[in-house]
Formats: structure tokens, C-alpha cells, sequence
């Protein structure tokens, strides 16, 4: 079996809904960000992905992107897992469907 | 003969797999590797036997009472002894424990420190896993035991190993920083991340006779020592043994494991310990090169484990006579002063390599560190020398 | 062989991962989150992006997921078990992959081999790093560091 | 060498940076200041003598420095300097008073609360000079000119708490930008005409053949428009008033404008663009130089009078200065320009003397000012006596043995060979009678006679007052050495033509003239002020023989010929009217219209509510109920729920990518 970049695709598109669903239907905020995580993984593999298998990959366009991503990536969580924190320490909960005070 | 003597064990692996000439690639591939992976088990394992023993008796002679010497010629076969005795005692487990994660840790702590090993150049073209970027795998490897030790603290649901385990990552994760920043300028300086490049960019003698290892420039030998530092902390090893300190919290994250268990705690441990001490002569003690030239008759591994046990006996002897530090002592120390100090070497390097690596870049090299180093501990020299802690609890 | 490899790493970086979205106990999740990741990283060694397949498991389990696991710890007295399950989500996503499914096959040109290309050395990236996407790196330098000063911010308790 | 050149702009940097840096020092921090001050000072000096060396190997020498300042449009402004015997001359006399003034001043100064401040704004004072001197470009030469001003401005006004000493600051400082107002004008005129304000240019500079080309007959008027300003800081006949007044500040402030910085820099300028007044001479006489010369005339022979008549010591230095500039500007008109500059040294040096010398007087009777409360200070103070006669010579201008002495004959001998008029030598002549007299009297009334109220208890003055006396005092009668028409290289070195000399020239028929003026103007002097102050000293201040004999033409000049009150009545009455009548316009005629419009618009705001009220609002009310109703809707879906928008998003997503699947 020779490995495609369909299969890639394949792959990280099924990890992608994966992480969207842990995003949509966890109530905890720490899934949320985890889901989120998946999703940027998810994209990153396809930049890989796509290096790989384009035609002329001497400059390696999606590998840098894929850094980037990875290294904002790693901002974002910290952000995010610091905002889980100081939200605990108001409402004393991290159950997304108690934090809605910007119900309309 | 000497080269022979030098190769013997390449040589050997190549018969070995010269045998499976006719195999598929693929199939030959995975037997080298296997071939690789036992040779490793099966050197630190021993030498963890040794170890465990010679530590025991080296610590004996430093507070002037024989170490063990009932078991075998010298005490020699206690470790034998021991490992009966923990493969014979009973599992504890807690039963309000989280029982995946309590078996899974020492399982992850264990493989992520021999994985650690994998990387690192022994001899002359024996170097078990060449990745291009060694020096990178070695610490992303190492920075999964966190997680494991992590688990061993969550998973036995015991304050005393959740207190041990927030310890250790706290501490570990302050002092990776330095750990990792310390080995930038060699990897500067060398180009490249991969450990055989570094080794052997560091071939040769200056003025014929001193050898050209990193250590013996300014920004080497400072960063030599943060590295060391830094392993002394990543390994929890005294004087950093907060994690474990027995008189403070039974034993840390390893207080609900028992037995065989925690047999590979403690053999994670040293592994460990190998692991870092083996980077640190890669990187900045030569490798397996030899100190003098007459002397290079001697096979290359003889050299690299010389120096792989001085360093170790330098961790015995620290253990023998250091007491133990406080965590934010040891917190204050990490992020105010080796981490400035390893941003100063990065600085030095490229001090030096820009004047010419030469007798000059060497002095300059070293006014940079001296001035940074006096600056830093002019500042940090607070006069309340025995201050009271600041207790900070998690939520 | 590669083909097995692939198949071995796919099944677990996607069971790792339905089991971190969809376990009961907080802390099994973030672990087998890492494994997910772990897995990601295999892919990327699959594809001959060494460097990125490192700094993949670097960042992720030495740091994103140890955050993860100390946030868990810190909110602890929050419910241990995550009781709430959100069916809606699951339809959502199953429509989604569908849907990106389709376009996949829909498009042909993504069914092709690999060509054999140089490996691609970290020196290599570094001068990529240093040359064409300088300005980037220092964005994104910037932009870390603002994130660390703004997550300690965060964290920082209220005096008094 | 050219090092030199390239650096010659550290010579006024140095001090202004100096300035900068005692400003910033503390109050109490009063020996640094001063130490910072003079050091400054000294380094100056040694630049200007390094600057000097080279200027003697060629005659003619000049070097410039230009580049680029800014470039707006295509045009570039470049801006530079120069050296040149004139520049190098003035830099030495500029540097070696000043130094003197800076060691006097820290002995005058001593007691004073702002002394810091005071060495801060010298130096700042000493170094925009400077910046004059070797400013190559007529746009340089106008910023350092006005920091000139600014700086005088703030030392006249030194004791602020005293309202005289303020009004004196505000005066000069307005009467100087008034001709200031003209040189200005003159410089656009010029940079319109010839393009480049530059004086020295590679032959493209406004001073040289090409630019002058360009000029033509506007060089006239741009020098008669520079002129302004010239006569404004040299206190020429109408702008003279601020002069006297300036005396309001410290006696070292006095000395270092009448003898080094202020006034010299108007001679200055007009030696420095001469070519611009003497474009186009028919032998030697052109309108603007024409202008010149009487003007100088006039100031040389007024302040002549008026300073016969005065009581205070400063002042009648003062007026002596005026008319020492005007008799400057005399022979620069009549085209005698290394006299001119000649004189102009020489003055600098005998007069920073004369001041030091009052400074002295002043300190030692305890901060009076009234020769005429005066008196027997000939053995109270021995150093500031000897000193100050010399320097009383050399202004007289007593030949052969005191600077000023030669350099008058050199002017005398250029105003004589005038051939539009021979009205200003006699006049001139007049003038030097009346200058030996004033200064007869002073020293009389000063020195001689007994005691008085005033000099009771005088007391000659600390070393560091009197050793720059005798400094100066050495320099006045030595420098004649290198005036005197028998050795005339300085003149030579000035214009930079070769001379000849020979000693017989020492003696010719102008020596004899001269001595003779002088020696009327003293003996008119002596005998008229015989019998001053031979009163016993309890008596108040006698009446002065002059007023004695001529009272109505005492009291002219006593009160300066009534030129201050003149302008006011006249000047400043007329802009306190137009003050007066703009601002009755304003709270009147203009008020009343704004008030007017005002209203107007009130009444129409009114109008338009009144629609708004029963029209618009109807409407919007309306509007807004139907929005409010849709928000309600809206709102409802906005749950505030991080996942429902996620999934909104998602779903979003997976339509695009159906509709993209249905497109392809």
C-alpha cells in the first residue's frame, strides 16, 4: 500500500471533528481548550501534509507555517488554561454552561 | 589492533546483521535497532547495578563507616540481593487510587529515561539512534517524565505524592529552561543539533596539547556548570531532593509504590542521571574524545564512560556532603540567577565566535561572563541571609 | 512498511484522541491527549518533517499538556467528572466530517505518491527561519511573550 | 589642520554644552560651576589659538566647512563655517576677555544666590558668540545672534526681583529684535536674490563675485536691512537706548557685552558682509556705506555728550561704548575696515578693563554706583586705580603707548581720506576731545579728592578680582604693539594684503593731532573738574561744574537728550493706543456681533425644536419601537454560551464547504 496524501487528508480531517466535538459537546472548559488544541494539530498535519507532497518542496513553506502554528498554539493554551483559572476563582465553577453573563 | 579494538563493537553488530543478508530491508532495519536497544539495556542496566551499590559505599567512606560488604566479594552482589528482595515483595496498590494512571507511571517514567539514552554517542560510530536532531529529541524526551511523575503523584491518591509530585515538576520545569538554554552555544557553535556533529566539532587540540572541548572556553565552562546544575536538579538529586525528601514528605510521588514498582522509580532515576551526565560530556567534555593525544590508543567508549563515571562520582560525593535546599530557595536560585547566567553564555559564545574564536574571543568571552556573573550577584546578595518563607498554596 | 506504520500511528493518534474527547474522567483525558499528540508527532516523522515531529512532542507534552494537567489539579473542587454531554455537538461534528470527507474525494488530485525529496535538516530550517520568515519569528517571539505576561497576569491572585 | 576645520564648530559647542551642563547642576554645587565655567572658557581658547596658528602662514587665509542643513523642494539650505583672520582675531579677543570676565565674576559673584545659574547662562553667552564669529552662512550667524540676544536677555535681567533690572532685560531684548525685524528681512531678501545664504562658497558664496553678480542693485537695500540689525545690537543711534540700560545686570554681564559678545557682534557683522555694502563703490562710497557713516557719526558724537553728564560709573562706560561703536562704524563706513576690527579688539580689551575696573570700584564701595558719592579711592584701592587709568588712557586714546590711542589714528586717518565729506573727521575729532574728557572726570571724581559718603569704607578687592585687572590692563598697552601704523602686520594679516613696515611711520603728522585732542580733553578735563570733590566728605554730591555753568545743557544731556522719553511719548505711546483701541473693538463692535449672531441663532434653534417636537420624533419613536421588538428576537438566540456559537460557526463552515462541493 502506498501511502497518499488522500489518507493524510483523511486522517486529520477525522482528527479535526474529533477535536470539534470535544469542543462542542464537553461541558468542561479544559475540553474546550483540548478540543481546540486537536483542531490546530489537525490543521498543522495537513501542512505538513501538503509540503510533503507538492511538487517542488525545497522551500519548506508548510513546515514553517506549521512551526508557527505550534508555537502559537502553545500561547493560546497558556492563555486559554490561565482564563480556565481566573474564571474558576470567580464562579467557582469551569462548566461552560454556567458562564453565559453575555447572554443577550 | 587499536582501530580493531576501537570498532569491535561495530564491527560485531555488522556480523550480526550480515547474517540476515537476505532478509527485507525493513526486516534488518528493526533487528539493528533491537540490536541497539538490548546493547543499551543491557550496559545501564548493569552499570545501575553498579551504581546503586558503588553510591552506597562511596557515601559509606564520606561518613567513615564501610559501605555494604556482606553480599558477594565487596558487597558486590547487593543489587542482586536488592532486586530479589523488591521482585519478591508485595504490590501495594491504594484502593482509592486511580489505578490506570497509578500502574501506568513508572511504566512512562522508565521508557521515557531509556529513551533518553537512545541518542547519545558512545564511541566512535556508536551512536544507537542518529536523528538530526538528537540534541532536541533528548530533551523532548526528557520533558515527558514531568507528565509521568505527574501521574505518580494524581494516580496514588495521597497528598504526600500529589505535594512530591508538584515539587518535582515545579522544579523541573523551572530548571529545564536553564538546562536547555545552557546547551544553545554549543549548538551554536558546533551548527548543529545532532550529538555525533558536536563531538566532533570538538576533535583536535588547541596549541597542540589542550584538547578543544567546549569546557575549556569561558562560555563553555559556565554554561558547563549550569548544565550540571540543572541535571542535578532534572534528576532530583541532593541537594535538590525536595521532591523526595524524606523528612519533609515520606517519599515524594513514589511514597504509594512499592516493590517492583518502586524498584523502577529508583532505576528511572538513575537512568536518568546516566542520561544527563552522558549529554553533558557529549556536549561540552569532548565526547569520547581522549584528553591527550599519546592516550588516544585507548578505545573511545573507555573514555566516554572515564568520563561518564567522574561525573557520576561528582553526584555521589555532592549527595555525601550537601545538605538539602528549600524549594524557593532552590525556585529563587533557578529563575534569578541560572537563567540570566544561561542567557549570558548564549551571549559569550557569540561573543567569541565573532572575535575569532581565538585568544582574543576567549578574553572577551570572559569579561562578558565575569561582568554579567558579578552584576547578578551583587544584585541577588540580599543581607537578610535566613529569611522566612512565603508559604503560596494553590487554589 | 510505511503503509503499516501509517496504519499503526492512525489508529492509535485517533483512538487516543475519541478517547480524549469523549472520557468520563478529567485526567484520562488530558493523558490520552498527549498520547493524540504523541501520535501527531509519529505523522510528522512519517513525513520527514523531523524537527516539527519534535518540537511537536516538546511543546505539547512537556508543556501544553502539563499546563492541562495543573489546571485540572487547580480546579479540582470543580466536579471531578464531567457529567454534561452535549449530543448536538456530535451531530454537528459527524456532519462536518461528512462534509470534508466528500470534498477529499471529491477532488483528485490529492490522491498522489510522495516524491522523493532531500531530507530536510534542522539546518536547513534554521536558515529558512533566519532568511525568508525572520520577521515572523520575531512576531512571533512578541506574541509569546505577551501571552506569558498576560497568563501570569491572569493567574495572579487579587492582593488583599 | 583640516581636522581643525572639520571641528571648528567644537569652539562654540563646548561652552553651550558647558552651559547646559551647569544648568543642570544643584544650587549648592557653586565651585563646580564655576570650575566647569572657566575650564569651558579655557579649552575655548586653546581651539581659538589653534585656529589662530594657521591663519598666520598665508595671508588671505580662509578655510570653510559647508553641507547640507535640510533640503526642502529641489533647493537645498546648507549651512557651515569659516575660518579667516577676522574670525580667528575675534574667537582670540572673544575666549581671552571672556576668560577674564568668568575670573572676575567668580569673585564678583561670590556672594550671590544664583551662582550657579549665572556661570551657566556666561558660557551660554561666550559660546553663541562665538558661534557668530565663525558662522559661514548668514542663516548660522542669525540663530547664534539671537541666541546673543536671549542670552543677554537673561543676564540683564540677572536679579529679576529687581523691576528696573527686568524692565532693562525687556528693553534691550525689544529693541534688538527690532533690529533684528530688519536683518531678518534683509536675509530673505538676500536668499531670494542671490539663492544661497552662504558667505563663502567655492566662488557661489553670496559673498563672492558670483553672488554678487546676482545681487546687483538690491545689495543696497539687503545691506542696509542687515545694517538694522547691526546698529540694533551695537546700539547705534536710534536703537542705542537698551545700551546704557543694560547696566541693570551684573557689572561682569556689563563688561562681557560691551567689550567681548553684544555689541561687538554688530561691528562684527558689518566687517563680515562688507563686500554686500561695498558692492558697486564708487571709489569707496556707496549709499549703504554712506548710511553707515553717518549714523555712526551721530551715535559717536551723542553719546560723547550724554555721557559727560552722568553720575553713575557704569553708565558713563556705557555711552563711552556707544560712541567707541559708533566711531567703529565710522570707519568701517568710510573704508577703513581693518581699523574698524582693529579698534574693535582694542576696545574689547581696554573696555572689559575699564568695567572690570568699575566691577572692582563697585565691590569695593559696597554696590554704589554715584561717582559722584565717591572719591580718594587713588590709596584705598592701588591695583584697581592703575589698572583703571590705563585702561581710562587707551579709551582716550593716548598714543604710542596704549592700544585704542593707534587704532583711532588709523580710523582718524581713514575718515580724513574720505572724499564724500570731510564733515564726520571733524566731528570726529570733537568726539575724541569729549571722550578724554568724560573720562577725566570719572577717574577725578573716582580717584581723586577725599573721601565720601560712598568710598568710606572701600577696600581694594580680593586677588581674583584684581589679577584679571591687571591681565587686561597688560594686554591694552602691549597689544598696541601690533597696532601701531609702524608695524602694521595685524593690518596686513586682517586684509591680507602685504605690508611694509617701517619705524619711521611711528612718527607722523595724525600722532601729533591726536595727542594734541587728547591732550586738551584731559587738560579741559582737569581743569574743569579741579576743584570736584575737594569738599569735606559729609557734604552731599555737589552740583557738577558743568551743570553749575551750563545747567539748561546739562540737564539735556543728563537726561540722555530726552531720547527715552521721546520714544515714549512716541513709539510706545502709539502701540499703547493701538492696544487701547484694538481692545475697546474687541469688547465693543466684535463682542456685539458674536452676541448678534448668537442670538440669531437661538431664535432659529428654537424654531427647528419646536419640529423636531411635534414632527421627527413621532417617526423615530416609531423606528425604534419595530428595532427594539427585532432586538428581543435577536437576543433570544444569544445565549452567551461559548459552544452554541462554536457550533453556529461549525455549521457555517460546513455550508460553505457544501456549497463549494456543489460548485465543483
Amino acid at each position: 500500500m502506498t501511502l497518499t496524501l488522500q489518507l493524510f487528508l483523511i486522517v486529520s480531517a477525522a482528527l479535526f471533528c474529533i477535536g470539534l466535538l470535544a469542543a462542542l459537546s464537553r461541558r468542561h472548559a479544559i475540553f474546550i481548550l483540548i478540543g481546540i488544541e486537536m483542531m490546530l494539530a489537525a490543521a498543522n498535519l495537513n501542512f505538513i501534509a501538503f509540503w510533503r507532497f507538492s511538487p517542488e518542496p525545497r522551500q519548506p513553506a508548510g513546515v514553517m507555517i506549521a512551526i508557527f502554528a505550534i508555537a502559537i498554539a502553545a500561547a493560546e493554551a497558556a492563555v486559554g488554561l490561565a482564563l480556565v483559572i481566573s474564571v474558576y476563582r470567580h464562579y467557582r465553577t469551569t462548566n461552560v454552561d454556567q458562564l453565559d453573563q453575555l447572554k443577550g | 589492533m587499536t582501530d580493531s579494538l576501537d570498532q569491535i563493537f561495530v564491527r560485531g553488530k555488522q556480523l550480526l546483521l550480515s547474517s540476515m543478508a537476505h532478509a527485507p530491508d525493513w526486516l534488518v532495519q528493526i533487528a539493528s535497532s533491537l540490536i541497539n536497544i538490548f546493547a543499551l539495556l543491557a550496559v545501564f542496566l548493569t552499570l545501575f547495578a553498579l551504581m546503586s551499590v558503588l553510591e552506597r559505599k562511596i557515601l559509606g567512606r564520606i561518613q567513615n563507616r564501610y559501605g555494604p560488604n556482606r553480599v558477594g566479594p565487596f558487597g558486590l552482589f547487593q543489587p542482586i540481593a536488592d532486586g530479589i528482595k523488591m521482585l519478591i515483595k508485595e504490590d501495594i496498590v491504594p484502593a482509592r487510587s486511580d489505578k490506570i494512571v497509578h500502574f501506568l507511571a513508572p511504566v512512562l517514567i522508565a521508557a521515557t529515561a531509556i529513551l533518553a539514552l537512545g541518542i547519545i554517542p558512545y564511541g566512535r560510530g556508536m551512536t544507537p539512534f542518529r536523528i538530526d536532531g538528537g540534541i532536541l529529541f533528548f530533551f523532548a524526551v526528557g520533558s515527558t517524565t514531568e507528565l509521568a511523575v505527574f501521574m505518580a503523584g494524581w494516580g496514588s491518591n495521597n497528598k504526600f505524592s500529589m505535594l512530591g509530585a508538584m515539587r518535582a515538576i515545579a522544579q523541573m520545569i523551572s530548571y529545564e529552561l536553564p538546562l536547555i538554554i545552557t546547551v544553545l552555544p554549543v549548538v551554536m557553535i558546533a551548527g548543529s543539533l545532532a550529538p555525533d556533529t558536536i563531538v566532533a566539532a570538538q576533535a583536535g587540540y588547541v596549541f597542540g596539547f589542550v584538547p578543544r572541548w567546549f569546557v575549556f572556553t569561558p562560555w563553555g565552562a559556565a554554561a558547563f556548570i549550569l548544565f550540571f546544575v540543572s541535571g542535578l536538579v532534572e534528576s532530583n538529586r541532593t541537594p535538590f531532593d525536595v521532591p523526595e525528601g524524606e523528612s519533609e514528605i515520606v517519599a515524594g510521588h513514589m511514597t504509594e509504590y512499592s516493590g517492583f514498582k518502586y524498584a523502577t522509580f529508583f532505576m528511572a532515576e538513575y537512568i536518568g542521571m546516566f542520561a544527563i551526565t552522558g549529554l553533558a560530556a557529549t556536549l561540552f567534555l569532548g565526547g569520547w574524545h581522549a584528553p591527550i593525544r599519546i592516550l588516544e590508543f585507548i578505545p573511545s567508549y573507555v573514555w566516554f564512560f572515564a568520563k561518564l563515571n567522574a561525573l557520576l562520582f561528582v553526584y555521589v560525593w555532592l549527595r555525601g556532603t550537601l545538605p538539602r535546599t528549600r524549594v524557593d530557595q532552590i525556585m529563587n536560585f533557578a529563575w534569578k540567577f541560572m537563567l540570566p547566567m544561561a542567557f549570558t553564555c548564549i551571549v559569550a559564545a557569540a561573543v567569541w565566535h565573532y572575535t575569532g574564536r581565538g585568544l582574543r574571543g576567549w578574553l572577551w568571552s570572559l569579561v562578558v561572563i565575569a561582568i554579567v556573573y558579578t552584576v547578578l550577584s551583587t544584585l541577588l546578595d540580599t543581607q537578610k541571609k535566613f529569611a522566612p518563607r512565603t508559604y503560596r498554596f494553590a487554589e | 512498511m510505511n503503509g503499516v506504520a501509517f496504519i499503526v500511528i492512525a489508529i492509535l493518534t485517533l483512538a487516543a484522541a475519541l478517547a480524549a474527547a469523549t472520557l468520563q474522567k478529567l485526567m484520562h483525558a488530558a493523558l490520552s491527549f498527549a498520547v493524540t499528540f504523541v501520535g501527531i508527532a509519529a505523522f510528522f516523522f512519517l513525513l520527514g518533517a523531523e524537527f516539527v515531529g519534535l518540537v511537536q512532542v516538546f511543546v505539547y507534552i512537556g508543556a501544553v499538556a502539563v499546563l492541562i494537567v495543573f489546571t485540572i489539579l487547580l480546579t479540582r473542587r470543580d466536579v471531578e467528572k464531567d457529567r454534561g454531554f452535549n449530543w448536538s455537538g456530535v451531530v454537528v461534528a459527524i456532519a462536518v466530517f461528512g462534509g470534508l470527507i466528500s470534498a477529499i474525494f471529491k477532488t483528485q488530485s490529492v490522491s498522489v505518491a510522495a516524491p522523493a525529496i532531500p531530507a530536510l535538516t534542522v539546518k536547513r530550517i534554521g536558515e529558512v527561519l533566519m532568511t525568508n520568515y525572520v520577521w515572523p519569528l520575531q512576531c512571533v517571539g512578541l506574541l509569546l511573550t505577551a501571552a506569558l505576561i498576560g497568563a501570569l497576569i491572569l493567574v495572579m491572585e487579587e492582593k488583599g | 589642520m583640516s581636522w581643525l576645520i572639520t571641528n571648528l564648530w567644537l569652539i562654540p559647542a563646548i561652552p553651550l554644552a558647558i552651559s547646559l551642563v551647569i544648568l543642570s547642576l544643584a544650587k549648592s554645587r557653586r565651585k563646580s560651576a564655576a570650575a566647569l565655567a572657566i575650564v569651558g572658557q579655557v579649552i575655548a581658547l586653546a581651539f581659538a589659538i589653534f585656529a589662530f596658528l594657521p591663519t598666520l602662514q598665508t595671508p588671505g587665509f580662509r578655510a570653510v566647512q559647508n553641507f547640507t542643513w535640510f533640503t526642502f523642494g529641489e533647493q537645498a539650505l546648507r549651512i557651515g563655517w569659516v575660518l579667516d583672520p577676522l574670525a580667528a582675531a575675534m574667537m582670540m579677543m572673544i575666549a581671552l576677555v571672556g576668560l577674564c570676565i568668568f575670573i572676575f565674576s567668580v569673585g564678583y559673584m561670590a556672594d550671590d544666590k544664583n551662582f550657579t545659574r549665572f556661570f551657566a547662562y556666561l558660557s551660554f553667552f561666550c559660546g553663541a558668540m562665538l558661534g557668530v564669529v565663525i558662522a559661514n552662512s548668514l542663516l548660522l550667524l542669525f540663530i547664534f545672534w539671537e541666541l546673543v540676544g536671549l542670552a543677554s536677555y537673561l543676564l540683564i535681567g540677572f536679579w529679576i526681583e529687581r523691576p528696573s533690572a527686568a524692565a532693562a532685560a525687556k528693553k534691550a531684548f525689544i529693541t534688538t529684535r527690532i533690529g533684528d525685524m530688519g536683518f531678518f528681512l534683509g536675509i530673505l531678501w538676500l536668499y531670494h536674490s542671490s539663492g544661497t545664504l552662504l558667505f563663502y562658497d567655492e566662488g557661489k558664496g553670496c559673498l563672492e563675485s558670483a553672488g554678487l553678480a546676482m545681487l546687483g542693485a538690491s545689495a543696497t537695500f539687503v545691506a542696509l536691512l542687515i545694517f538694522c540689525g547691526a546698529a540694533g545690537k551695537s546700539g547705534q543711534f536710534p536703537l542705542h537706548v537698551w545700551l546704557p540700560d543694560a547696566m541693570e545686570g551684573p557689572t561682569p554681564v556689563s563688561a562681557l557685552i560691551h567689550a567681548a559678545t553684544m555689541v561687538a557682534a554688530g561691528v562684527f557683522l558689518v566687517a563680515r558682509v562688507y563686500p554686500l555694502f561695498s558692492l558697486g563703490a564708487i571709489d569707496g562710497v556707496t549709499p549703504s556705506l554712506t548710511v553707515v557713516v553717518w549714523i555712526g557719526v551721530t551715535t559717536a558724537l551723542m553719546a560723547a555728550l550724554i555721557a559727560i553728564a552722568q553720575a553713575d560709573i557704569k553708565r558713563i562706560l556705557a555711552y563711552s561704548t556707544v560712541s567707541q561703536l559708533g566711531l567703529m562704524m565710522v570707519s568701517l563706513g568710510v573704508g577703513g575696515v581693518a581699523a574698524g576690527i582693529m579698534h574693535l579688539l582694542a576696545h574689547g580689551f581696554f573696555k572689559a578693563l575699564l568695567f572690570l575696573g568699575a566691577g572692582s570700584v563697585i565691590h569695593g564701595c559696597h554696590h554704589e554706583q554715584d561717582i559722584r558719592k565717591m572719591g580718594g579711592l587713588r590709596r584705598l584701592m592701588p591695583v584697581t586705580f592703575l589698572t583703571y587709568a590705563v585702561g581710562m588712557m587707551a579709551l582716550s586714546g593716548v598714543p604710542l603707548f596704549f592700544s585704542g590711542g593707534s587704532t583711532k589714528e588709523e580710523i582718524l586717518h581713514a575718515a580724513a581720506r574720505w572724499p564724500a565729506s570731510r564733515l564726520p573727521y571733524y566731528l570726529l575729532l570733537m568726539g575724541v576731545i569729549l571722550t578724554a574728557l568724560y573720562m577725566t572726570r570719572q577717574i577725578i571724581y573716582v580717584f581723586f579728592g577725599n573721601r565720601r559718603a560712598g568710598s568710606l569704607h572701600a577696600h581694594e578687592s580680593p586677588r581674583v578680582m584684581t589679577m584679571p585687572l591687571i591681565v587686561l590692563a597688560l594686554c591694552a598697552i602691549f597689544f598696541s604693539a601690533v597696532l601701531t601704523p609702524a608695524w602694521s602686520w595685524l593690518h596686513g594679516y586682517l586684509t591680507g594684503e602685504r605690508v611694509h613696515s617701517e619705524i619711521s611711520r611711528l612718527i607722523q603728522p595724525m600722532l601729533f593731532v591726536s595727542l594734541a585732542l587728547v591732550g586738551a580733553g584731559v587738560g579741559l578735563g582737569v581743569w574743569m573738574y579741579r576743584k570736584a570733590g575737594m569738599q569735606d566728605r559729609d557734604r552731599a554730591p555737589e552740583t557738577d561744574p558743568l551743570e553749575y555753568a551750563q545747567p539748561a545743557l546739562f540737564r539735556f544731556l543728563e537726561n540722555r537728550m530726552w531720547l527715552d522719553e521721546f520714544y515714549d511719548r512716541t513709539v510706545i505711546a502709539f502701540a499703547t493706543i493701538c492696544a487701547r483701541v484694538s481692545d475697546w473693538m474687541d469688547r465693543n463692535v466684535w463682542d456685539g456681533l458674536v452676541r448678534g449672531f448668537g442670538d440669531v441663532g437661538e431664535l432659529f434653534g428654537i424654531f427647528t425644536s419646536n419640529v423636531d417636537e411635534r414632527g421627527i420624533n413621532a417617526g423615530v419613536d416609531e423606528t425604534t419601537a419595530g428595532t427594539r421588538g427585532l432586538g428581543r428576537l435577536m437576543s433570544a438566540a444569544h445565549s452567551g454560551q461559548i459552544q452554541t456559537y462554536l457550533g453556529v460557526v461549525a455549521i457555517g463552515m460546513l455550508v460553505l464547504l457544501l456549497f463549494y462541493a456543489w460548485l465543483a
